[in-house]
C-alpha cells in the first residue's frame, strides 16, 4: 500500500511538473502584458521595462521557467502583478479559508449523500426514495452557480438566515493567526462565538458547493445498494435468518457505498473548480476568489500557483480516496501491492 | 399412511420481469418432501430448480413475481409468512447450500464476521457461548483443514471448496428440519466436486434431516436419495423412487435424460433430446414438453398433462400413457 | 434497532446542527458597539493604498481617506491643504511651498518637509500611478527642503499644471516607510537600497488622513479608524470608521444594504439595479461628476475610421439622448470634447443624432462607394469593457444606430486586461474603444494631455492614434503656461482644433450613481454643483460625509 | 465471477441461442408471433433488449424526449420563436422589465433591453448544445484512439507516453484548468471550447484504455492476432466494438458535464459575448437584476437545468440499456 501510495505521489508531480511547464509557457506565448495592466496608463516605457526586468520578464521563456522552479523549491511562487505582492503571502492569506469552506462542504457533502443514499436505497420505490430521486436530479441538473445565487436571495435575502457573503461578521475580528485557519485558531483561542459567526457565514457556501456532488454520490450509493441487493450473498444472508438490519447496514451498505467513494474524490475535486464561482457569488475572502480575479488581470504566476496548488489538493484528495476504498474493500487491500 | 410433510409444494407458479414481458417459469408445480426423507431435483439448467427452491424459503429476486400456489411448511403456507416468522423458519427450519460459493459469501467480511453473525441471531446459542470455538467446531464437522485459518480469512483467500464447505458450514450452523443443496458442486473443479457430494451425504446420513439435493444430472444424486423429482419447463414431470425411475422410466424426457451421458460438470445432456427448453414468455400449450417430444397427440397441444401415479410412488405427467 | 436508531441520531444530528447554526443567526451578532457610526462603501476591487503606485477609482477614494494631498482640488481649482501657501518663479519653474505645522502622521511622527520631500521622491522613483504627472520634468536634484516646513519643488521646463497636479501628491511618512522598508526582493529602488515600502504600504497606510487602517485584507476589505490627532475639519457627524469593501455581486450588495450593513452601494452597478436598491430598502439616491466622460475613441488611422466623414457619420448617427434616457439617466449631456466642470473646457456645438446629416457625411467619404457595395468588408469593431456592463449597451445601441446608414458596427466585448493590452499596440487598438477616461487633475489640460498628446497614445485612455504634431505642440504650450487664464485659452484654442478633426464620439459627461442609507448625508453626491470637485476619488471624503448617529435615525 | 441471478441470465441466453439456431427449428405453425420475433437479427434482437432496459425507467423515456427537443431548439430555435430578432442588436428600452406570465407577447417577460426573455433563453439552447456538440466530438475520437493505441500496447513506452501526457490534462479538476486557459485568452466561445475538449479527452483515453487491457489477451483478440490481421484492424473492429457500452454512457453524460462548464465559464464572462444569447452569460448578466426582475436570470438558468437533466436522464437510461445488471437511475 505504501509501495502503491509512493507511486501515485511520483506521478502525480510528474503531471504536474508537466501542466506547470504547459500553463507557464502558454501563458508567456499568448498576448497580454500583465505589467501594462499593473501601472497606471500614462506610465513611461521605461519605467515599464525596469518593472519587466525586476520580474525577469524580458528573459527567454524557459530560463523565466527555470528561475520559477527554482524559487518555487524555496516556497516562493513569484510576484502576483495582481495583488502587487509575492504570491505565497497570498497563498498563506488566502488558501486557509478556501481549505476550510472545502472542508466544510466536504463534510456536508459526504454526511448528506451517504445519508440520502441509504436514505433512498432502503426504501426503494417508496416516496422518501422518490423524493430523494428528485433531489438528486435537481442537484447533478442545476450547476452550482445557480444554486449559490439562489441561496444567496432565499435564505440571505428573503429570509435573512444567514448572511450574504464574508467569512465573518462586521465586527467580529478574526482570531489572531496560528494555524491561519479561521475555525482553528479560534478554536484553540477559545473564541466560541467567532466559531459560531465563521460556521454560520460558511453554511451558503458550503452547501451550494456541496450539494452537485452531493446528489451524484447519494445517486452512486442508492445504485449501489440496488445493485448489491440483487446479489447472491445477500439473499444467502437473508436465507441464513440474519435481522434485516443486519442484512441492510452491515452487509448490504458496505458493498454499496464502493462505488459512491470512488466518485467521492471526484466529487470533491469538483468542488474545487465550483469554489471559483460560488466564492465569487458569495465575497468569499478566499483562494478561488483571489485566483479568479487574478486570473482576470492574466497575472500569470497565481494563475500557474493555483493550477498546481489545486493539482496538489487534487492529488492528495484521490489518493485519500483510493485508501480509503482499500481500506473498505479488502480485495483491492490485499491485492495492491 | 400418515407420515408428515416437511415440505408440501401446490400448485406453484413463478415468473420473471424481463424485456419482453412476464415469463412464465414455474408453471403448475406440485413437490413435496416427508420428514427424514432424502428427495432429489433433476432438470437441465433454466428448468426452475433454483427457482423453486428460493421460493422455500422466500429469498426470490426482487423482479420474481409469485403467480401463485402454496408452499407448506410444516403445515404453513411460507407465502404467507410474517416478518417474524419467515425469520423463524428461516434461522430454524431451512437451511440451503448454495449454488455458487463465491458469489454467496460477502467478500468484504471475514469468514469470521459472517460465522458469528449467524451463530448469534440464529439465538439457538447464548449469548456467551464461544462463538470461535462453535465456528470451528463446525468447519471441523465438514472436514475443512486448518480451521483457524479460514475463519481469519476473506473468503476471496480461500479456494473454491473451502469456500463450499464453509458455506456448508454455515448452514448447518443450526439444526434444521430441512436441507436445501442447490447444485451444490456445479461451480467447483471436478476433483473437488465428488468429495463436497461425498461431504454433504456423509452429512446427510449423520444428521437424519429432510433434504432436497438439486442437480442437472441424475447421477450426481443417484446415491444419495430416496425419491426423484424430475422437472421439465417449470414442471414436474415424473417422480419416483430412485432404484424405479433408473430402472423403469416413463416420461420421454427422462428417458431421454437417461440416455444422454451424464458429464459430471453438468450442463449438457441435450445429446440425448433434440431441442431446448421453451420460451417462457410464450411458452408452448397443453405440455411443455410437446415441441421436443418424441410421439405426442393433438391432446398434448390442448391440454396440460397432470401427475398421475402409475404405479404406487411413482406419479408421472405424460398423456402418452 | 440499534443500528437503525445510530442513523436516526446521525441524521437528527445533523438537522439539529443546520438549525442551531442558522438559528444562531438572528441573533445579529454585528453592531459591536452601538456608538459607533460607520461609513461602509462598496468597491469594485481591486484597490491599492499605496498612493505612489494605485491611480484607480478606489485607490483614490483610500487615497482621499487615509491621505492628504499637498493641495485640495476644488469646484474651480485647488486650495490650500497640507500646504496653506505658495509661490512661483517668474519662470514658473520654481514653487516653493509653506506647510502646515500642525500636521501629524498616524505614526505619530510631526510631518516635515522632508515628508513632502520624499512623498515626491518615492513617486518619481517608482514611476508608476499619478508619478506621469512629474516625472517628465521634475528635477530632483534641484528641489530641496529649505526648512522643517517649507519645500521648493524645481522644474526641468516650465510647467503651468505643475499645481494642480499637486492633488494628486500624498504625503507619506518617511520615517515610518524607512523603518518598514524591505532590502532584497523583487524590488530594489536606488539609491536607497530597497523597496520603499512598496511591500509595507500594500496594507498599511502611513499618512496623515482623517483615518487610518487598522484592519487589511487584500482583496476583501480596508477598515480605517478616526485619527484621533488629525490636523482639519471634519463634519459633526463624520463616521467612526471608514471601511471600504470589495463588492460586485450586486444580489451581496442589495443584501447588506437592506441589513444597513452598507452605506453606500459600490460604482458600476447598472442604474436600474442602484435605483431599485435605494428604493426598495428606503435609501436616497445621489451622482456626482467624476471629471470625466465616455468617450467611442475612433481610431483616426484605421480605415474606414481615417477618413473624416465616416467619423462625422458616426458621430451624427449615436443617439445621445436615449442613451441618456435609457441607460445612464445620472449622466447629461456632453457640452464639449471635455467634461464641463474641469477647468479651461470649452463647449461646442455637440452633434446629436440626425440620420439625414450622418448619411450625407458619409456619402461625401472616399469609402462610401465600396461602403455600399461590401458592407461587410467595412466591419467597424466598437470594443468595450465586460468590467462594465453598462458599456454594452452603449456599443450595442452604436451598433443598432449605424446600421441605419449602412455602417456595419459590431460590439466587441474585452477582457480589461486584453483591452489595455490591444489598445497599447497602433496597429491591434480597435476601430472604436467605448471608455471612461477622467481627469487626474481638475484641469482640462490633465484630459486632453491624455486623450490627445501622442506622447499618450500607446494607454487605455486613447484610442485615437491622431499623431498631429500642431495638437501636441499646442497641449505642451498649454500645460506650460503659468498663468491660468491664459492657460484656459490655450486650451479653448486646441480643443478647437480637435473638435474639428472628430476623433470621439464623445458619448456623455459622466456622474457616477450611488445608492445611499437615509442616515447618511453626502453633500457631493446631493449637491454635487457645490461640493463635488471633478476629480476622481475626491468625491467620497468622508470627511464632509455625516453618518447619523444610531439613536437619531 | 458470479451472476446475479441465474436463472433469467439462462433464459436470456437461452432466447439468444433459440434465434440463432432458427434454421434447425422444427417448430410447427402454432405460434405466429413467436415465429415473427425469431425472424428477427440478433443485432436487431441485441438492440430490442437494450430498448428494454432502456425503456423500463419511463425517466430515461422523458430524457430523450428533452434531449430530443433540446436538439430540436438547438437547430431550429430561431424559427420557432416570437422574436427572432431579440438575439442580436435588438433594443427596445419602452419594453424594458415587462414581466412573465403577463402577454402573450412576452410569455416570460423582457430583460433590460426590452427583449424577449422566452425567445433569447430558447436561442440560448444552440450556444450550450453547440458546445457540447464540439467538445465531444473533438475529444470522443481523439480520446479514444489514445486509449486504444495506449492499451493496445499496454507495459511499452507508448503507453507511458500517452498515458502520462494524459495524466497531466486530468492532474486538476476540467473546471480549474479551463478557466485558467480562457481567462488568459480572449473570451470567446471558441477557446472555452477548445480549453475544455483539452481538459477532457484524457477521460475518454482511460476508459478506452481500461476497456481494451482488459480485452487484449482476450481470446478473440488473441486469434485474430494469430490470424495476422493488422493492428488497426484489431484495434478500431475488434476491440472498438466491445468498448461501445460505457463510451456511449459516458458521452450521454458528459453532455450535461460540458454543458455545466461551459455554462460556468461563461458566467465569469469567458463565453459567449453579448448580445448572443448564451444561457450562462444570460445568467451572469440577469443576477445583476435579482430579485426585482428575477425572470431575467431564472429563465436562462432554468433552461440550462433543462438541458442538463434531460442528457442526465437519457444517460442513465443509456447506463441501464448497456449495463448487465439494472440501476443507475
Amino acid at each position: 500500500m505504501k509501495k502503491y501510495i509512493g507511486k501515485r505521489l511520483f506521478w502525480a508531480l510528474v503531471a504536474l511538473i508537466g501542466l506547470s511547464i504547459f500553463i507557464f509557457y502558454f501563458g508567456r506565448i499568448i498576448p497580454g502584458d500583465p505589467i501594462r495592466m499593473m501601472v497606471s496608463p500614462q506610465t513611461p516605457e521605461h519605467v515599464v521595462e525596469e518593472l519587466r526586468q525586476s520580474l525577469a520578464l524580458d528573459r527567454p521563456i524557459y530560463t523565466q521557467y527555470f528561475i520559477w522552479m527554482r524559487n518555487v523549491f524555496q516556497g516562493e511562487l513569484g510576484f502576483s502583478v495582481y495583488s502587487r505582492r509575492s504570491v505565497t503571502v497570498d497563498v498563506q492569506q488566502y488558501l486557509p479559508r478556501s481549505l476550510e469552506l472545502i472542508t466544510y462542504a466536504a463534510l456536508i457533502q459526504i454526511t448528506g449523500s451517504f445519508l440520502l443514499g441509504i436514505f433512498a436505497g432502503s426504501n426503494i420505490d417508496k416516496w422518501q426514495d422518490h423524493l430523494t430521486r428528485l433531489f438528486s436530479y435537481i442537484g447533478v441538473s442545476v450547476p452550482a452557480f445557480v444554486f449559490a445565487i439562489i441561496f444567496l436571495l432565499v435564505f440571505s435575502h428573503n429570509l435573512g438566515w444567514f448572511p450574504s457573503g464574508g467569512a465573518l461578521s462586521e465586527g467580529v475580528s478574526e482570531p489572531s493567526r496560528i494555524t491561519g485557519f479561521i475555525a482553528l485558531d479560534a478554536l484553540l483561542q477559545g473564541q466560541f462565538f467567532t466559531i459560531g459567526d465563521f460556521i454560520h457565514h460558511a453554511t451558503l457556501p458550503a452547501i451550494a458547493l456541496a450539494i452537485p456532488g452531493m446528489a451524484q454520490v447519494a445517486r452512486m450509493i442508492r445504485s449501489g445498494m440496488i445493485t448489491i441487493n440483487q446479489k447472491e450473498y445477500i439473499s444467502m444472508a437473508r436465507g441464513y435468518g440474519l435481522p434485516e438490519r443486519i442484512v441492510r447496514f452491515k452487509y448490504l451498505l458496505r458493498p454499496s457505498i464502493i462505488p459512491g467513494v470512488t466518485v467521492l474524490g471526484m466529487q470533491i475535486a469538483m468542488m474545487l473548480g465550483n469554489a471559483f464561482l460560488v466564492e465569487m457569488v458569495f465575497g468569499w475572502p478566499g483562494f478561488s476568489r483571489f485566483a479568479i480575479n487574478a486570473m482576470m488581470r492574466s497575472d500569470l504566476n497565481t494563475i500557474v500557483a493555483t493550477v498546481l496548488i489545486i493539482g496538489i489538493m487534487f492529488a492528495i484528495i484521490n489518493i485519500v480516496v483510493d485508501t480509503l476504498v482499500a481500506y473498505i474493500d479488502p480485495r483491492i487491500r490485499y491485492s495492491g501491492s | 399412511m400418515t407420515q408428515q410433510k416437511v415440505l408440501e409444494i401446490k400448485n406453484l407458479n413463478v415468473g420473471y420481469e424481463t424485456y419482453r414481458g412476464v415469463t412464465d417459469v414455474i408453471h403448475h408445480l406440485d413437490m413435496e418432501v416427508i420428514k427424514k426423507e432424502k428427495i432429489g431435483v433433476i432438470g437441465e439448467s433454466g428448468c426452475g430448480k433454483t427457482t423453486t427452491m428460493k421460493t422455500i424459503n422466500r429469498i426470490l429476486p426482487n423482479n420474481a413475481v409469485i403467480k401463485g400456489g402454496q408452499v407448506k411448511f410444516n403445515g404453513k403456507n411460507v407465502l404467507d409468512m410474517k416478518k417474524k416468522e419467515l425469520m423463524k423458519l428461516r434461522r430454524k427450519n431451512v437451511s440451503m447450500i448454495p449454488q455458487d460459493p463465491t458469489a454467496s459469501l460477502n467478500p468484504l467480511f471475514k469468514v469470521k464476521t459472517q460465522m458469528k453473525d449467524i451463530l448469534k441471531y440464529s439465538k439457538e446459542y447464548d449469548e456467551e457461548i464461544d462463538y470461535k470455538a462453535k465456528s470451528i467446531e463446525l468447519f471441523e464437522s465438514v472436514a475443512l483443514s486448518d480451521p483457524e485459518r479460514v475463519y481469519d480469512s476473506y473468503p476471496f483467500q480461500l479456494s473454491g471448496g473451502m469456500r463450499q464447505r464453509v458455506c456448508i458450514a454455515m448452514s448447518l450452523a443450526t439444526p434444521k428440519d430441512l436441507l436445501i443443496a442447490d447444485e451444490p458442486t456445479s461451480n467447483l473443479d471436478v476433483t473437488i466436486q465428488n468429495q463436497v457430494l461425498n461431504l454433504i451425504g456423509n452429512l446427510l446420513e449423520e444428521r437424519d434431516l429432510s433434504a432436497i439435493l438439486v442437480s442437472q444430472a441424475l447421477g450426481t444424486v443417484k446415491k444419495f436419495v430416496d425419491k426423484i423429482y424430475v422437472i421439465y419447463a417449470g414442471t414436474v414431470i415424473e417422480i419416483a423412487k430412485t432404484d424405479k425411475l433408473f430402472s423403469d422410466p416413463i416420461h420421454p424426457y427422462t428417458i431421454g435424460l437417461l440416455e444422454a451421458t451424464p458429464k459430471l460438470t453438468g450442463g449438457g445432456f441435450s445429446a440425448g433430446i433434440a431441442g431446448q427448453t421453451p420460451d417462457y414468455i410464450d411458452p408452448p400449450s397443453g405440455c411443455r414438453f410437446r415441441p421436443r417430444c418424441p410421439q405426442y397427440s393433438d391432446k398434448c397441444k390442448n391440454e396440460r398433462p397432470k401427475l398421475i401415479e402409475v404405479e404406487k410412488d411413482h406419479y408421472v405427467a405424460c398423456w402418452g400413457n | 434497532m440499534m443500528l437503525e436508531k445510530k442513523y436516526m441520531a446521525i441524521l437528527i444530528f445533523f438537522v439539529l446542527l443546520i438549525s442551531t447554526v442558522a438559528l444562531s443567526g438572528c441573533v445579529d451578532p454585528d453592531d459591536d458597539d452601538d456608538d459607533v457610526t460607520l461609513l461602509r462603501m462598496g468597491f469594485a476591487w481591486p484597490t491599492d493604498i499605496d498612493p505612489a503606485t494605485g491611480s484607480d477609482k478606489s485607490s483614490t477614494v483610500a487615497f482621499t481617506n487615509f491621505y492628504d494631498p499637498l493641495v485640495f482640488p476644488t469646484r474651480d481649482g485647488v486650495k490650500p491643504w497640507i500646504a496653506e501657501d505658495w509661490d512661483v518663479s517668474a519662470d514658473a519653474m520654481t514653487w516653493t511651498f509653506y506647510l502646515r505645522d500642525d500636521v501629524t502622521f498616524h505614526s505619530g511622527n510631526e510631518m516635515t518637509a522632508e515628508d513632502v520631500m520624499f512623498s515626491m521622491e518615492r513617486l518619481v522613483t517608482m514611476g508608476e500611478g499619478f508619478a506621469h504627472l512629474f516625472a517628465p520634468y521634475i528635477d530632483l536634484d534641484e528641489s530641496e527642503v529649505v526648512d522643517d516646513h517649507t519645500v521648493s519643488f524645481t522644474l526641468n521646463e516650465p510647467r503651468g499644471v505643475f499645481l494642480p497636479s499637486l492633488v494628486r501628491l500624498y504625503i507619506v511618512d518617511k520615517e515610518d516607510i524607512m523603518d518598514n522598508a524591505e532590502e532584497g526582493g523583487d524590488f530594489v529602488y536606488q539609491p536607497w537600497g530597497n523597496d520603499l515600502g512598496r511591500n509595507y504600504l500594500i496594507e498599511n497606510t502611513a499618512g496623515t488622513g482623517p483615518y487610518e487602517v487598522y484592519e487589511a485584507v487584500v482583496e476583501d476589505h480596508f477598515y480605517g479608524r478616526r485619527f484621533e490627532d488629525y490636523w482639519g475639519q471634519m463634519a459633526d457627524n463624520a463616521a467612526d470608521e471608514f471601511r471600504m469593501l470589495a463588492l460586485g455581486e450586486a444580489a451581496r450588495e442589495r443584501t447588506l444594504f437592506g441589513d444597513q450593513q452598507l452605506e453606500v452601494t459600490s460604482e458600476w452597478l447598472e442604474h436600474h439595479t442602484v435605483e431599485d436598491i435605494a428604493g426598495s430598502h428606503n435609501g436616497k439616491l445621489g451622482a456626482y461628476p467624476e471629471g470625466g466622460a465616455l468617450y467611442g475613441m475612433m481610431h483616426t488611422q484605421k480605415a474606414p475610421l481615417d477618413c473624416i466623414y465616416v467619423r462625422m457619420a458616426l458621430a451624427h448617427v449615436f443617439d445621445y439622448e436615449s442613451q441618456i434616457d435609457d441607460i445612464f439617466p445620472e449622466s447629461v449631456l456632453p457640452e464639449g470634447i471635455i467634461p464641463a466642470g474641469l477647468g479651461g473646457a470649452s463647449s461646442f456645438d455637440m452633434p446629436r443624432q440626425d440620420f439625414e446629416k450622418a448619411q450625407g457625411y458619409l456619402e461625401q467619404s472616399q469609402y462610401y462607394p465600396d461602403i455600399v457595395e461590401n458592407p461587410e468588408d467595412y466591419e467597424i469593431e466598437a470594443s468595450w469593457t465586460g468590467a462594465v456592463p453598462a458599456t454594452e449597451h452603449v456599443a450595442l445601441m452604436l451598433a443598432g444606430d449605424a446600421e441605419e446608414i449602412g455602417l456595419n458596427v459590431r460590439s466587441n466585448r474585452y477582457d480589461w486586461g486584453a483591452l489595455i493590452d490591444a489598445m497599447y499596440d497602433v496597429d491591434t487598438s480597435p476601430h472604436i474603444g467605448i471608455v471612461w477616461v477622467s481627469a487626474d487633475y481638475p484641469e482640462a489640460g490633465s484630459l486632453i494631455n491624455s486623450r490627445y498628446h501622442s506622447r499618450n497614445s500607446a494607454s487605455w485612455q486613447q484610442n485615437e492614434w491622431l499623431d498631429n504634431e500642431e495638437i501636441d505642440n499646442l497641449i505642451d504650450e498649454a500645460l506650460t503656461e503659468p498663468d491660468t487664464e491664459a492657460r484656459f485659452a490655450l486650451y479653448e484654442e486646441v480643443q478647437e482644433k480637435i473638435f474639428d478633426l472628430y476623433p470621439s464620439i464623445v458619448m456623455h459627461t459622466q456622474y457616477s450613481q450611488h445608492a445611499f442609507q437615509q442616515y447618511v448625508t453626502w453633500p457631493h453626491a446631493e449637491n454635487p454643483e457645490e461640493y463635488a470637485p471633478p476629480a476622481g476619488g475626491f468625491s467620497h471624503d468622508a470627511r464632509l460625509i455625516e453618518v447619523l448617529p444610531h439613536d437619531e435615525r | 465471477m458470479a451472476n446475479d441471478n441465474n436463472e433469467i441470465e439462462e433464459i436470456d441466453e437461452q432466447v439468444e441461442e433459440q434465434v440463432d439456431e432458427e434454421a434447425d427449428e422444427q417448430v410447427e405453425e402454432q405460434v405466429e408471433k413467436l415465429l415473427d420475433e425469431k425472424k428477427e437479427s440478433p443485432l436487431k434482437d441485441a438492440l430490442k433488449r437494450r430498448w428494454y432496459r432502456f425503456s423500463k425507467n419511463p425517466l430515461s423515456k422523458i430524457g430523450l424526449a428533452i434531449a430530443l427537443t433540446s436538439i430540436f431548439l438547438a437547430i431550429f430555435g430561431r424559427y420557432v420563436v416570437p422574436h427572432p430578432a431579440h438575439a442580436g442588436l435588438y433594443r427596445d428600452y419602452g419594453n424594458k422589465f415587462i414581466e412573465p406570465f403577463q402577454t402573450w407577447t412576452f410569455p416570460l417577460g423582457t430583460d433590460s433591453y426590452g427583449r424577449c426573455v422566452l425567445s433569447r433563453t430558447i436561442m440560448g439552447f444552440k450556444y450550450s448544445i453547440r458546445m457540447a456538440a464540439v467538445v465531444l466530438s473533438l475529444v470522443v475520437p481523439s480520446g479514444v484512439v489514445v486509449g486504444l493505441v495506449a492499451g493496445y500496447h499496454k507495459d511499452t513506452w507508448i503507453d507511458t507516453l500517452l498515458m502520462r501526457t494524459s495524466d497531466i490534462f486530468i492532474a486538476v479538476p476540467p473546471l480549474v484548468l479551463a478557466l485558467s486557459i480562457t481567462a488568459m485568452l480572449e473570451p470567446d466561445p471558441f477557446y472555452a471550447m477548445m480549453a475544455v475538449s483539452l481538459m477532457w479527452w484524457p477521460w475518454y483515453a482511460r476508459i478506452a484504455y481500461n476497456n481494451v487491457s482488459s480485452l487484449v489477451n482476450e481470446d478473440f483478440v488473441k486469434s485474430a492476432e494469430i490470424m495476422g490481421d493488422s493492428k488497426l484492424h484489431i484495434m478500431f473492429s475488434e476491440i472498438l466494438p466491445n468498448c461501445t457500452g460505457p463510451i456511449l454512457t459516458k458521452l450521454t453524460l458528459d453532455v450535461g458535464w460540458v454543458i455545466i462548464i461551459g455554462a460556468s465559464l461563461s458566467f465569469v464572462g469567458l463565453g459567449a459575448q453579448a448580445p448572443t444569447p448564451d444561457l450562462g452569460t444570460m445568467v451572469a448578466d440577469g443576477s445583476g437584476l435579482l430579485p426585482t426582475w428575477w425572470w431575467v436570470s431564472i429563465f436562462p438558468a432554468m433552461a440550462i437545468s433543462f438541458i442538463i437533466l434531460g442528457f442526465n436522464l437519457l444517460g442513465d437510461g443509456v447506463q441501464d440499456a448497456f449495463e448487465e445488471v439494472g440501476g443507475g437511475s
